[in-house]
């Protein structure tokens, strides 16, 4: 099975849920995953079906059976255990429903006309009649909900249920009746989708989940432009410091290799060289993606600054090691064999780090860093091949606006420029069009300029005067 | 490998490579080991440049002034190609073009419908990071300039066809009886399985292309479908087609791209303006005093002479901490500057709206490839 | 006078203040001897407030830590007005607010029309710079409400009178028939001229109410209208309805505002992070040289506690120069900070879309008053 | 006849022309005001109309006549002189246009549906015919069009004739013909609008001019927001700096007083206290405004910071001269007499200034300055009283930033604030609605907050222990 097309066992899945939170899940083959408040459901039963499927969780008397025994077999400990239900393929024509609506301009035609229709309630023309009581007009109590959410089967029936015990309900707009079956629906609806976890997906579940800080307010529309100035490639190999908890480094993974390990094109050898600044490296965030760890280990070398800026040298590598010859080795102990590879391979990994540290000409450096860009940048830039693009990502113009102004004057770099760019999601329901009358701030700022090779003027003939 | 998928090292003679002359003037260049480069700064022979590395600057001294004039020879980029084609065109700008490739998940899996061609700028972004790339344009000049330039390029010997056609018309197969450049001679097929995943369309009305899609997208999995709009009206009536023929997870969102320019402030501060009009004032009183002196002891021919021509008897001032009079280069280093930044004076305030959608056509379970992986899985 | 028109200079008795506790929490109060008000910080008596300037800081000890809390007394002005209303109430914000007066050109001649009243913020704006104000809700609740503050607030002696109505559907006369703040008692008139120059509608519908604007705006000079929608399909009937009936000039506009936080970052240098690393490696070599001389001093037991239980043997970290493992403040002066800013977290990314049109009824020389000006010219 | 509503004599007014350009024109009794290529009017022709009002200038005999007779009466100077014509109203229809439409996309039903048709040409469903050949096309000349001009009554004849002439304006679509005739149009219409000049006005033309640094970047949104944070009324006294050549205090003078000299209003006698850097300030903009010398004079104060910060004391003042007694007076001869009431006015004056420097507290400060705001702002904070709004403009967010972090550890200063507003300005046409396809970048950035008056903590008594 294809991973970027169906969903697999095995895989790391972006769920998205009703209450238009996600979360990830990783697909274990006869697992169970729960949802909270949204129900549960088996692992097994949504392989095959293509990244992108919308599901609905329902229970019936086969599964009721089924969390009994669970609930039996497990005692106590699992008393609080979400039931799992069987899922089924949303209908398509529920699933029309247009994106982006705003809790407070929602369309009714879109979404709930039929709902409001098939209760046969009446509507007010304006919202005159209606004095805001807050929740003490439904006459349900939330433990009634509560029942209610046991014994159904549907969300829609739990919904039909709480309109009909709305003291006022015919006294809303047909508007207002939206917005508030809307607001019901978010919270009673047993639909999810699974969709493949690509950077977008990561990034957007961890903006979700408020970690913005952590990812140094990075957008989508910036990481986006990020990836084409630097123009990333399969076949490049990258400068890279990433102080996202590896979501940079995620984003240029999927760009240079797509998911997917096709490590016999000659075409598809690129690396991605991680500097940190921390004895350890943070990639954690590639724990998500679905890369075996041989490909990432080949794909992503980690180079602390210190290593980078002040590898051993050679000598020293070498001398601290010397490798035994054939013969030699055949007659080493078992016991000493072990600690005899184990130094075979630190210094293989030295003289690598070399090779990276001392001798490639990089094409391209990224770097999303909270260091002071101007030393930074000017002791890597030798390491970058000419004409090739540097691009560093701040949360705040006003350091790319200092490490632009520190550029200028160094003939390395070519046209040092800041940039910004800001996406504007809109409300896209037909006839109540509009941009979402909130959203996220933040986003920030990219340098982006290009290595170039200086001349000396001075080694430049003069022309012969007329 | 082309100009643009490969990452060279040297200029060599045949390559494409990009002069940068300023910001606003990036020519393409065929290095050419007879030709030269002509600015009206001066004249840069390619031989010059033959054998440097990429990135180098070319210096020469003019010939008039003998002035130190320079360029830089950069290898392309689809980017750098962008900002290299005139302003007048009309082209998709990279803060647009990056959000749609990102959005799109596009990467070397990926296989794409673009249409229309258009200038080729966005075809350059598309065809470095896909895996394939089918590109129509309708206009058959513009069809047969791009397809040319698509050829120097080498990207038609890589992952590009570009076919000729009206899709709002005639859809999107790709036949041997079409004008295209893909050349069927070599294959038994007669037609190109297109299969395509993420979808562009920067035509007048999306929405009569929409319908044609249904039979070129992949079906087993999720394709993506992003239409670029001027007006607000076309973002309407394609919303409308989309939900008609089954897309979903429709949005629009519009974006906004910024250039900064770095600039710098002089600190003026307040005791420094007072010390001039301190400055200024004791002048003119010592002036006022001077010239009762000075008239004094003129004659009284001088004195009518000073009084009709007006002449000053004053000094000119002489705290003059903000460099007023004199022309003070920004970042003149006898004087304190703040770092300033100012965004163009003229920005790209609307390129266009991006509308988006997904479909997946057959939402249904591949039960013997399910099979197959789970006896795999079970081993 | 007001309280929101006159410069006051002494918090008095009867005075409505603002208190200003924080960004998010300003209060509206009206001063009274025997009150006080109450925050979760403590409690500070009206007494202490009275007779002190506006803007006066009032400072107390909380009786539980004896910490100092204190809160500002401010003046109420149209803006600060708007601050204070929850955020959950549909207001006009001052981004908009501001650019509909300016483009209006709203001064002190100015009469204006605006229609809904809504939470009556941006009626204080008009009322503070306009010579009359009509302001109409057609929600009877919300109406008196709105009557019940500009009463309070002294608007209603002023320049403000508001009326409950539907003006789609009945227009915008005022008469001694209708629901109104006006005081028809005390004329013989039964009906007010609007003579409105300057028109706001705030209005779901907008393009139902503009036919009636005819009768009641000035017709011997340029009137103004602005209509605030939020959807863009509001804006095209908006925008047909005003070409209908006679509006000239269209043009709509989105206002974008923003607020940036001042912030610090640290200031990190390259060398500093290699110092540190250094300094790192350094520790950790010293303290594999140490275990091993401590290891082969101990006991085996000791030793073997040792090893189960992960005992460390080296030192801390001393060259710390990010204060890395505490919690550094913002702006704390053992370390380097540059100064940035960062936009709100969530940003009010749209409100409504502004149309303006603007009307002259006749455009007809008034050629007596030109005659009677031309003899006055011509003395 | 009232200045705001009528079009007067001696009235400042604002021209716009068919080319989006504007100027500023002074009504002189019996003038005329040329409009260059789009022709010259007489002032007394428009007088009297509602300000606002579209014209349109055409030629007759008689004006041929008249236009004849100036130039034998001028001799050669006058030869290039613009003829001056007739006007006329814009007929209702025509003046229907919308606004903002762009070069680039225009529409033309609204605009030339009927020229169009009226001249029975067809057109081509898409360009694909068209082959770019710049003005070759066209087979008249440009001296054929200007004989044209110079013998035709109205643009519309020449667009007319210039259609008739093109060799493939049928192979454009309906919409390039349509762009094609929009050009032309702004080209040849002498149609001109005769607009009140108010603050918006007034910077309207300056960003036409390309004025743009010259008023400090100054947006109207920006302006606009500035007066309302700044809670100008006419009964304020008003600190201001102002480095826009006299607009930013031109907005205050409408806001205050509308145009209208009332100043029998008591709630009408605010004054704006301009300080300036120079020996002199530069109010230059004020020129353009209708009120009298004498308004402005009671008005506006200017005052040097030295005069400000440093002002004579009373002593000095009172010392350096010496008023006489009535009797005194009486005798003194006339040549004396100038002299001493000169002096006599400086005393005056001086210590009116000594009371603005020492004795007002201000109703707000308004800066637009590139001096170093920090010190500034803390130099005159102790002028303005509490509770009263302080607001700082800049061309640069970088400099307001700084500021607002020198105000924080101030008490005098309550929430620093930094905003920016823009305005997006729509190409309003229906059926081809869309945001400007360009627009004019900046428009700068406010600082706000309030003046507030901190307590010494060590006043407040400390609460009784329990």
């Amino acid at each position: 099975m294809d991973p970027q097309r169906t969903i697999c066992w095995d895989q790391h899945v972006l769920i998205t849920l009703p209450s238009e939170k996600s979360k990830i899940a990783e697909l274990k083959p006869d697992g169970t995953v729960s949802l909270g408040k949204f129900g549960a459901f088996h692992v097994n039963d949504v392989i095959g079906y293509p990244l992108g499927t919308k599901f609905e969780i329902f229970y019936d008397e086969e599964t009721e059976k089924w969390n009994e025994t669970v609930k039996e077999m497990k005692g106590k400990k699992e008393k609080n255990r979400t039931p799992v239900g069987k899922v089924r393929l949303m209908a398509p024509e529920k699933e029309a429903t247009p994106t982006s609506a705003e809790d407070n301009d929602v369309d009714m035609d879109a979404i709930q006309a039929d709902s409001i229709n098939g209760l046969n309630v009446s509507s007010s023309e304006t919202n005159k009649d209606l004095i805001n009581m807050g929740n003490d007009i439904q006459k349900m109590s939330t433990a009634d909900i509560e029942a209610l959410k046991q014994t159904s089967k549907t969300s829609q029936e739990i919904i039909n249920q709480i309109i009909k015990s709305h003291g006022s309900f015919d006294k809303k707009t047909v508007h207002s009746q939206a917005k508030y079956l809307k607001r019901k629906q978010k919270k009673f609806d047993k639909i999810f989708t699974i969709e493949y976890l690509d950077g977008s997906a990561l990034l957007q579940y961890l903006i979700d989940k408020d970690d913005i800080q952590r990812i140094m307010d990075m957008s989508e529309e910036t990481v986006g432009m990020l990836l084409n100035l630097a123009n990333i490639r399969s076949n490049g190999n990258y400068i890279c410091m990433d102080e996202t908890g590896g979501l940079l480094v995620y984003f240029m993974m999927e760009r240079m290799f797509g998911g997917i390990e096709d490590d016999n094109d000659p075409l598809k050898q690129g690396k991605i060289i991680v500097l940190h600044e921390n004895e350890h490296v943070n990639l954690d965030l590639l724990k998500y993606s679905n890369y075996s760890e041989a490909f990432i280990n080949k794909h992503i070398v980690t180079i602390s600054l210190l290593e980078f800026f002040e590898p051993l040298t050679e000598e020293e590598i070498k001398s601290r090691f010397i490798p035994l010859p054939k013969e030699q080795l055949y007659e080493l102990k078992a016991s000493k064999k072990n600690s005899y590879y184990r130094k075979l391979k630190w210094q293989k990994t030295q003289l690598e780090l070399l090779t990276y540290s001392n001798s490639v000409q990089y094409d391209g450096m990224i770097l999303a860093t909270t260091l002071h860009l101007p030393q930074l940048v000017k002791r890597l830039v030798d390491h970058i091949h000419g004409s090739r693009p540097i691009i560093c990502y701040s949360q705040f113009k006003e350091v790319v606006l200092e490490l632009s102004h520190s550029l200028y004057d160094d003939l390395r770099f070519l046209a040092p420029t800041i940039l910004e760019t800001r996406c504007r999601p809109y409300q896209t329901i037909r006839g109540k069009l509009h941009p979402l009358m909130t959203m996220r701030g933040g986003g920030g700022y990219l340098m982006s300029c290009q290595r170039v090779i200086p001349v000396d003027p001075e080694t430049i003939p003069k022309p012969l005067p007329f | 490998m082309s100009d643009f998928t490969e990452y060279k090292d040297v200029i060599q003679e045949g390559d494409l490579a990009l002069i940068w002359v300023s910001r606003t003037m990036i020519k393409p260049v065929t290095i050419d080991a007879k030709a030269v480069f002509s600015t009206r700064y001066g004249s840069f022979p390619h031989k010059d440049m033959i054998g440097k590395p990429y990135g180098s600057q070319i210096g020469i001294y003019t010939r008039g002034s003998g002035k130190f004039a320079f360029i830089h020879v950069l290898q392309p980029t689809p980017e750098l190609w962008t900002l290299s084609l005139p302003h007048r065109t009309q082209i998709v700008y990279t803060p647009d073009s990056s959000y749609i490739m990102q959005r799109l998940n596009c990467n070397p899996q990926s296989r794409v419908i673009e249409a229309g061609t258009g200038s080729g700028s966005f075809s350059h972004a598309f065809a470095r990071s896909v895996k394939q790339l089918y590109t129509f344009e309708f206009h058959e000049v513009r069809y047969q300039q791009a397809k040319d330039e698509f050829k120097q390029h080498g990207l038609l010997d890589e992952n590009v066809i570009i076919t000729h056609r009206d899709v709002c018309k005639e859809g999107f197969h790709i036949t041997s009886e079409d004008t295209t450049s893909h050349d069927f001679s070599s294959q038994n097929k007669k037609e190109i399985t297109l299969d395509a995943d993420a979808i562009f369309l920067d035509l007048p009305a999306p929405w009569e292309a929409i319908p044609h899609l249904e039979k070129v997208i992949a079906t087993d999995k999720k394709v993506g479908l992003c239409c670029f709009s001027p007006c607000i009206e076309q973002v309407d009536k394609t919303i409308e087609a989309m939900s008609n023929n089954g897309w979903t997870n429709i949005q629009m969102v519009e974006i906004q791209g910024k250039r900064y320019e770095s600039r710098r402030q002089m600190v003026r501060s307040l005791d420094d303006a007072l010390g001039r009009l301190r400055d200024i004032k004791k002048r003119k009183l010592e002036g006022v005093k001077r010239r009762y002196q000075v008239m004094n002891e003129m004659t009284p021919a001088e004195r009518e002479d000073v009084e009709r021509n007006h002449k000053p008897l004053t000094d000119k001032a002489k705290f003059n901490p903000f460099g007023k009079g004199g022309r003070v280069k920004e970042g003149d280093e006898n004087f304190t500057w703040k770092e300033v930044t100012k965004v163009e004076t003229e920005i790209k305030s609307h390129t266009s709206y991006l509308t988006f959608a997904s479909k997946i056509v057959n939402k249904v379970k591949d039960e013997k490839l399910v099979e197959e992986t789970m006896q795999k899985v079970y081993v």
